[in-house]
């Protein structure tokens, strides 16, 4: 538990939080701060390249090996399970209608790159190492949840409804949205190029890197916080609590299949933390095409005003305490 | 100078929908469209802005048609049945364009 | 297909003016209405371009309303006030709308 | 309020020929003007988007002057010598305006 | 004289101020070269993150002490002092309109934080340090030359169209704004997380901060040439010799102030860099919203097309000497 | 042979032809993967400043002599008679119109400054140094071509037309275009600021210099392929050979020219690299300037989706093995 408060602690105090931290306080302050959406997708790029490339580096320096297989199985088998679990956790929270608490379920089986970049981080700085293909492992949570969440649609209303809902292109932009196509594609360019690529770019991807987060993470608080003032008003007791519970759910079965798995510690921490982070980018996104009747003041203050903070300041370092815990080496 | 009657069709869509809307009036036999970006908004549900944001989720497009009026009921025929379930708002304004063999 | 008559108002204003006229427009009762970003122009203040600025002081924004004919003179009172000691522009368009119950 | 008749007249033409066109419409004596952005569009020549693009080769933008009934031949013919061999569209909409006086 | 003709002209041959005349070079030759508005913006966001950063840390490393205090008093003093000054020289060199030169003056009590960016690596250089503080000081003198310059307005007119000048909405925008929230921000962030939090980012904010500085100045070249080109016209000699002279002026109040502080010849010299600037970010926009019937093309060009390229070149070199002769250590 | 397969299977395996692959597919796959325009631009501002201050400095290391002056004539040369050949070409292999043939001729003769960084690169990786006041040749190869192109056209139509396409406004355009300015400025300050200059930048223009070309060249492979995607179609067999054909005839010219100037062999190679590889940014817009009639797609697919591939891959691997055969030392 000490150990717990003194990692919290030293995370708190980051930059990185403090970033984040001042981003929301602005907002909330109405600060006319901003970031043009160029340099912020900016930045999301090269964070999702940065880090999908040092993924494939590691693998390519240690190699492939069966655990990759089945943790990306895990993977997806997790995204495709936690909106159900979501779901009956808001059915029974809340008095959200089935739309809309389906599409909340996406969210919360879908993963946030960012929150897992944020862990990544953490545990690089408490020295605790992980596995590379980690970050294929969030690429491939990134799209089942959303197709679990239309099945519950589909089942609950008729199943024609579900049908038309999702058609081929909807599928399509989903698997091939931009941020898991930069993710595996420079995740496989760094297995390819290995060491002797990371050595050509390394102060480009490596070096700035913790820099390049403080500045994305005072966006996202400026963005979280605004979301917070305009769309605060429509959370009430219920799907609040549903932000901070879902995150400990997720983390407790991302950790039960870590254990299963036999992953690193480093990995158990990050198994759990893709469990209890929520989508803010591809699922939204998703949400509009598939279910545009559901209200996304709902989905998008409780990810990325409720979850992501929690995740990003008390989460992290209680996922790494436990994954210390019970996690092996 | 010599004009020509003709409509101005302004559709506001949502970002995520704008190749569905395209494509549909591409299969009406609309192929001259201008999109404008569009910086925030605000309606039944609610204000957004672009600032600062990464997720596709939000935001929205501006499309604009300028067709001969006998291609209007056409036109809104397509674009009617993608924005159907969506927010966005459609108008029609009565303008006037050089270049009549264009449309 | 069946349309209703509206009114689509234009107003170009400074980009530091934004927040004042929503608010103006809002406490008017007017709450859907979108936003360009305007990329540069020409008047009697002279020409200027978003090209390479850091300042806000310069630049302006489009805000689109479309709007029912009878609720017009009172959207144009508050834009007026607004706009009144300011530069900018504000043109009304005779228009046609879908879905008449959104506005 | 009370408002005065006027014409809007939209000119979307290549990015390349902006400075062309604005000097074309100086020249005729139309020195108001705002330039928006386009984000991409479909014609005879194609699709096109601005996405990621560095080359300044492609794109366009839109040129909205509003202008007294009376001027607007002048600008029409100024406009159109310019876009008369290159791709592009113009507009024209009745409007009502504030503050006559500064057009 | 003769080191002041040394630095200057090793300040004069340094690539920031070379890339500063090659945008100004590009475009009064009308060149189309241009940065889009969002990476120009991009890079401003960097540039404050990064000296507000550093500045806090520099004062985690040393420690609080009065003079932060008394300097910050000193910058808000000073800010309001000098439009008082400006506004009377203006009155007496030129024929602007009462209003025209309220808001040139507001300009020139606030500060133009590239300059002071720009002062701090000529410092640099020349291997001579400051109190970190002096960026916060930078902070608070951003605003109190906006209340000053509209006091005028009101004493001249009637004092309630003074007070409609001035509402609380736009009172919180200026104090609020986006470059004053980052500033003080990352101050204050650096000032918690201190050398461990610098550790974690120093790749980022200083090792490329030179190199953007550079790409930055060659756009506020291209900017203040565009405008000189556009606006240069209605700049009589009256306007044209105050935007020479109150950079003196304000630099000799800059240099007592500092003197009758104490601070160390690093700091004396920023005092005086901060009284002789003037505003192009904050200014402007406060001005445009409480004084639109002034003219933008007189203040814009005045501070960005004739102080801030005097400053630039011939101005710090002389502030720096001033402030070796006559400063303590 | 061998020597040239190895050093060609080196360069396809590098991150960065990786990294342009990559935007290839994602396009081709219709992924919704972009880069804001802002960020394009901005990346290749960062890139044509890069380049030219490195070649700066390298010019002031090792003194200005006779060579610079007569390479840069030389490039001019090449450059004017470069479009007349691949007109020649076009007109035998192809039956596109005297415009379309003038505008693609146009591109050919002028220079793809990214190719020209990439072959920097490979060069680099492989020990081989070159002129640095190749980068000026590059920048002075830009404009004749343009010029050569229009003078076809009033060939072949009646001299008045030709006038008519080429007023001062746009010979300024041309000669003044962003990039040539951005790369003749660059140059010139690192050339007077030399090795101290680049001491103060170096760690924004050389560390993550190779990492932004990745990404840089991710987005030109998604323009690229989504180029292919939509203009495929228009290229027939004739043109989609000219694309592949003029590379290599426009190095063979390139080579000859170098071998008679007795550059080095690293100016060899960039000399046949410079020949061979076609424009994407100054010709297109200068030709839809002037010749609004000649399609965009025919130019723009030939330029940037077959020649620029074609040089990235196969064509630098094979003119650097060429130089080295050829070439001095
Ligand atoms: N009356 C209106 N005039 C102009 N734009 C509107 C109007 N109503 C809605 N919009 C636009 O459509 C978007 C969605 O509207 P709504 O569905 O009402 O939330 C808003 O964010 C605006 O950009
Ligand atoms: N006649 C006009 N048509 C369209 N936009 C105009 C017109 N006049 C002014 N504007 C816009 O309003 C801004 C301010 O105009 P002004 O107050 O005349 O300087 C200009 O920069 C243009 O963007
Ligand atoms: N009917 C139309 N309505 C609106 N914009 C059009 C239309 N036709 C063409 N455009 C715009 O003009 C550009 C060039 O058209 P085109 O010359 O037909 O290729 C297109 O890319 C569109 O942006
Ligand atoms: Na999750
Ligand atoms: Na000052
Ligand atoms: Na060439």
């Amino acid at each position: 538990m000490d150990q717990i408060l003194s990692l919290a602690a030293t995370n708190l105090l980051s930059p990185i939080i403090l970033c984040f931290v001042l981003g929301v306080l602005a907002a909330l302050a109405r600060s006319d701060l901003h970031f043009p959406e160029a340099v912020a997708k900016g930045m999301s790029i090269y964070l999702l390249f940065a880090i999908g490339f040092k993924g494939g580096v590691s693998v390519a320096d240690h190699g492939i090996d069966l655990n990759l297989g089945l943790s990306l199985l895990a993977g997806i088998f997790l995204s495709a399970l936690l909106p159900l679990i979501a779901f009956a956790i808001l059915k029974a929270l809340t008095s959200l209608s089935r739309l809309d608490a389906a599409a909340v379920a996406a969210h919360y089986g879908s993963i946030s790159i960012v929150t897992f970049v944020a862990a990544t981080s953490v545990l690089e700085a408490s020295g605790i190492t992980s596995e590379g293909y980690m970050v294929a492992v969030a690429a491939a949570m990134e799209a089942p949840a959303i197709l679990s969440a239309l099945w519950l649609i589909s089942r609950g209303g008729d199943a024609e409804d579900g049908a038309r809902r999702m058609d081929s292109a909807l599928l399509r932009e989903i698997m091939l949205n931009g941020s898991i196509v930069l993710l595996v594609g420079s995740f496989v360019i760094g297995g390819i190029t290995g060491a002797d690529g990371m050595a050509r770019i390394e102060s480009f991807i490596v070096n700035p890197f913790q820099g390049v987060l403080c500045l994305f993470l005072l966006d996202m608080g400026l963005v979280a916080g605004r979301g917070l003032r305009e769309g605060g008003a429509v959370l009430r007791p219920g799907p609040l609590a549903f932000g901070v519970i879902m995150p400990l759910v997720g983390s407790s079965i991302g950790l039960v299949t870590a254990l299963l798995l036999g992953v690193s510690t480093g990995g158990t921490a990050l198994f759990m933390v893709l469990s209890a982070s929520a989508s803010y980018i591809a699922v939204p996104a998703a949400m509009r095409v598939a279910l545009p009747e559901a209200n996304p003041s709902i989905y998008l203050t409780l990810s990325l005003g409720v979850t992501f903070p929690f995740n990003l300041t008390l989460g992290i370092p209680l996922y790494v305490a436990i994954a210390q815990t019970f996690g092996g080496g | 100078m010599k004009t020509h009657q003709a409509k101005r069709v302004e559709i506001t869509i949502e970002a995520v929908m704008q190749s569905r809307l395209t494509e549909a009036l591409n299969k009406a036999g609309v192929t001259g469209y201008t999109i404008l970006p569009v910086w925030g908004g605000s309606g039944r549900s609610g204000n957004w802005t672009r600032q600062g944001q990464v997720s596709r989720g939000q935001g929205m497009v501006q499309v604009i048609c300028i067709i001969k009026p006998d291609r209007l009921d056409t036109l809104l025929e397509a674009a009617f049945a993608v924005v159907e379930r969506h927010i966005g708002v459609v108008s029609v304004v009565d303008c006037e364009v050089l270049r009549a063999e264009r449309f």
